[in-house]
């Protein structure tokens, strides 16, 4: 019964493809993987802004969208027909192709990293040899549409946005990516696959092998759950949007659906770093403990991208925005060095192995190059009363 | 040949002949882009997975991006002027024109090529990267060292004019600083 | 630390969270159409004639002096003065408005009006729901939706009412004890001049109004 | 036909367009987007070579475009700063202004 379950939607699949002759039968399966993907993160997506809206409202002791629907759950329907429905306007001097494919470009990428995600035993829709890698060709393409979005409005507040965004994705990605190296040396692929498959516990083990229990791991889970953060655009890194700034960031001219195609190339941008997090980091589809393994495999990857998630919402509802420079700062001084710490603690961890030696000496380099690329970042600079060199005092 | 490549290649091409004949220099780095996809596609279809991959990452990801980077901070988003000197483009032509004849001559005049026609045995990530850590493991070094001097060197040249910008000593008006921002 | 700062923010935050969910008192939002917050006496949205009595046509206060409609910086007042005249509360013929127009899509609360009107016959009204479907009839404000009575004034604010309404029963005293003491003196000298005649001059400027101004005390 | 001959084609055809532009472009960087096209016209040849070519050791083609992109992504750092330091002395990026040896 239990495996039925787990595997539901896989015989699912091979039931609809089976009638097919046996050339394109992996091409259907693909675009049949890409329809439910699309399908279920498109409800996601949809379920999160209301959640995500109600959640940040709490924090703030209000109390939310309430009226379309029960509880207010409907309010995104709402939304999409009203983006749906709304004039669609092109600005006069704008450049009109890369102004309409700007937000295509966006969209096109964003879904086809889900592709590479494992979301259940048996269930990646592709499941290749360097899938780590395309997951990140896939999202280091995304910054070309920000930048034609920016730049074809012919708006200085967008270009301004855009070319924030971009060096802002920029200088995340080498800590996004970097941190995830760690993982390819333990695991020893780029399989997305097989990285899940490494982190499950072995016979006669109770806990899991998630790559989170380890000290480098879990240092490496924070940075690329903060580049994550950073590269969705996300507070406390929703600097390219910064309203009181910038008005909106790289799309101000865009209105109607295409607005709405970004704000869903990023929800779905957040929903794929964090699945990507939750395959290396966190186990991926496997349980965390070894008597817990009778629960299908998808709903133990969906419970943990809703952790996620509520993470990214709750860290949304709490701190301010970053000034640019501290951005910068954090990326470059910060995450970059202790990403490069990381990498020879994850070799020193494969040959000290798992057991209490692996631990002692580890830890202390992770927490050591924590501790003092903090202080360098924050504790040199002394806080002083403000000079104000234009207000009159 | 399959259909997919014919496509591949004239997205590849298209792109290429765009990006080097567009007036606009932003969309010609963006015609760039496409070739580069496409040419990522080629590769895919080739079975060179990480290879292909790679040149998405590290061209799309990061050339491109320094290109209309640059283009922005050169201020050359607006017009190319090389409508005002046509006659450049005859020459080029001629050039480019007659390199290429003669190479896809020379390419169809071979009769020697079909020498393997079987597909190698695609070689995994796992022995990819094993040789490059035995037999590749010096020219890897020195694409290390390379790209190294390559990132000093650009930060270098790109912040040469750092020196000459006064520091801030004392307090400024409002007029100097604005000069200096300039 | 690094790191610690952000541990707390997220900790307060997820106290409010969970204290929402269990203190209802913790929630500022008033859901408006269902709740309403009291208005506060001095908030102020646009101009209404106030009248006494029952009858708005009859107990205007307004007598079209046209002060209000010259000091409005938009100039939104429009009034046209009557051919005749009617006795005010003091007992005066005045003139009262035949057209007195608002138009409230172009009026800014600037309170000019109810600034400047010597008769206290124009005040700031509370009614905020104010959305119509048609924007040109909708938003002017003729004679006869502007006036309220005086009973309303005084729900809405109920301090200045009282002084004026005080002020009012003074005036009205005064020019009674006034009209009293003219017609005593009127007497006395009709009593000097023709005595026996008293009587009958004596009732003669009693105001007509009289019976307006009962709604003005209640 | 021999799938490498359609292949090398379309490597020669790339190599000929970027060198027309790079020859016949005044802007420095769109130069440097023609050099760039040839280079990933010799990387797909390799390739090509690589999958179709005699060669007995299966990576030799492979890591040589592999180190071919990376020597492409410094050089264009490096050619890009340099347009940066030119568009600072000169303020236009066409390299007809760049003709005398005072800086």
């Amino acid at each position: 019964m239990a495996a039925t379950l787990d595997q539901l939607f896989v015989q699912l699949l091979h039931g609809m493809t089976a009638p097919l002759p046996e050339a394109i039968r992996p091409w259907v399966a693909l675009a049949i993987s890409l329809g439910a993907i699309l399908a279920v993160f498109g409800l996601c997506f949809g379920i999160t802004t209301v959640c995500e809206r109600k959640a940040i409202a709490r924090m703030q002791n209000r109390l939310g969208p309430n009226r379309v629907g029960p509880y207010g759950f409907l309010q995104f329907a709402a939304d999409g027909i009203k983006t749906l429905t709304k004039e669609d306007i092109v600005p006069r001097t704008a450049d009109q192709v890369v102004h309409f494919l700007a937000p295509l470009a966006l969209l096109v990428p964003v879904v086809l990293t889900f592709l590479v995600l494992p979301f259940g035993r048996n269930m990646t829709a592709m499941d290749l040899e360097v899938g780590l890698l395309f997951f990140f060709a896939a999202g280091a393409s995304t910054e070309l549409a920000v930048f034609m979005a920016g730049w074809s409005s012919r708006n200085k507040y967008s270009l301004l946005g855009a070319m924030r965004a971009i060096a802002q994705m920029l200088s995340y990605e080498l800590p996004f990516i970097l941190s995830t190296i760690g993982v390819v040396m333990i695991t020893g692929a780029l399989s997305t696959t097989k990285i899940v498959e490494a982190q499950a516990a072995a016979p006669g083990e109770w806990l899991a092998r998630w790559h989170v229990f380890t000290p480098w791991g879990l240092a490496a889970f924070l940075l690329f759950l903060i580049a994550a953060f950073a590269e969705s655009n996300r507070s406390p890194f929703d600097l390219p949007e910064g309203e009181s700034e910038i008005v909106a960031g790289y799309f101000i001219e865009y209105s109607g659906f295409k607005f709405a195609l970004f704000f869903m190339a990023e929800y779905l941008g957040m929903f794929s770093s964090s699945g990507m997090a939750v395959t290396l980091f966190l186990g991926g589809w496997t349980a965390p403990f070894a008597f817990l393994d009778w629960v299908p495999s998808w709903m133990w990857f969906f419970g943990k991208l809703g952790v996620l998630i509520a993470l990214f919402i709750w860290v949304r509802g709490t701190t301010p925005r970053l000034r640019m420079d501290q951005l910068m700062d954090f990326a470059w001084k910060f995450m970059l060095p202790l990403a490069l710490i990381i990498l020879p603690t994850a070799a020193i961890w494969h040959y000290a192995g798992r057991g209490w030696l692996g631990w002692l000496v580890t830890a202390p380099i992770v927490v050591g190059a924590y501790v003092l690329l903090g202080r360098s970042l924050v504790g040199r600079r002394r806080i002083r009363q403000r000079s104000y060199r234009y207000a009159a005092t | 040949m399959s259909p997919i490549f014919y496509f591949l290649a004239m997205l590849t091409l298209g792109g290429a002949v765009a990006a080097m004949s567009l007036r606009n220099p932003v969309h010609c780095a963006l015609s760039l882009v496409v070739t580069f996809v496409g040419l990522a596609g080629v590769y895919l279809g080739l079975g060179a997975h990480f290879l292909g991959l790679s040149q998405v990452l590290v061209y799309v990801g990061a050339v491109a991006i320094l290109l209309v980077f640059v283009l922005l901070l050169t201020r050359g988003s607006g017009k190319d002027e090389f409508d005002e000197r046509p006659d450049r483009w005859w020459p080029a032509l001629g050039v480019g024109g007659g390199l290429g004849g003669v190479l896809i001559a020379v390419v169809l005049a071979q009769p020697g090529l079909a020498l393997r026609t079987a597909p190698p045995e695609l070689p995994t990530v796992r022995a990819l990267g094993e040789s490059l850590m035995t037999d590749f493991v010096l020219p890897l070094q020195v694409v290390g060292v390379l790209l190294t001097a390559a990132l000093i060197g650009a930060a270098v040249l790109a912040l040469s004019d750092r020196r000459r910008t006064p520091q801030d000593s004392g307090p400024v008006t409002s007029r100097e600083e604005g000069e200096t921002r300039r | 630390m690094l790191g610690i700062g952000l541990i707390k923010g997220l900790a307060e935050t997820g106290r409010n969270f969970v204290g929402s969910y269990l203190d209802p008192d913790r929630l500022v939002t008033v859901e408006y159409p269902e709740e309403r917050l009291p208005v506060k006496e001095n908030f102020r949205q646009f101009p209404f004639l106030v009248f006494d009595g029952e009858k708005a046509d009859i107990g205007l206060r307004c007598v079209a002096c046209q002060i209000c409609e010259k000091e409005c910086p938009p100039q939104c007042i429009y009034i046209e003065k009557s051919k005749d005249k009617k006795p005010d509360h003091l007992g005066k013929p005045q003139f009262y408005p035949a057209v007195f127009d608002i138009d409230i899509s172009v009026c800014m609360s600037c309170q000019i009006c109810v600034e400047v009107c010597p008769f206290d016959a124009i005040k700031m009204d509370q009614q905020f729901e104010l959305s119509t479907a048609d924007r040109f009839r909708g938003l002017l404000l003729t004679r006869d939706r502007l006036a309220k009575p005086n009973s309303h004034f005084q729900a809405i604010h109920p301090r200045d009412a009282a002084e004026i309404d005080m002020r009012r029963v003074d005036e009205r005293a005064k020019a009674e004890a006034k009209a009293k003491a003219d017609a005593e003196a009127k007497a006395k000298q009709a009593t000097a001049a023709a005595p026996g005649a008293t009587k009958a001059v004596a009732s003669t400027p009693k105001p007509a109004a009289a019976p307006a101004n009962e709604g003005a005390i209640s | 036909m021999n799938p490498i001959v359609p292949h090398l084609i379309v490597a020669v055809l790339l190599f000929a367009i970027g060198m027309t532009g790079a020859l016949a472009r005044r802007n420095a960087i769109l130069t440097l987007v023609g050099i760039e096209i040839m280079l990933n016209a010799a990387n797909l040849s390799f390739v090509v070579f690589w999958r179709f070519g005699p060669n007995p050791d299966p990576q030799t083609g492979l890591m040589f475009a592999l180190f071919s992109i990376a020597v492409a992504a410094a050089e264009a750092a490096v050619g890009l700063a340099l347009i940066i330091v030119l568009f600072r002395h000169r303020r236009t990026t066409s390299l007809d202004a760049a003709d005398s040896m005072k800086g």
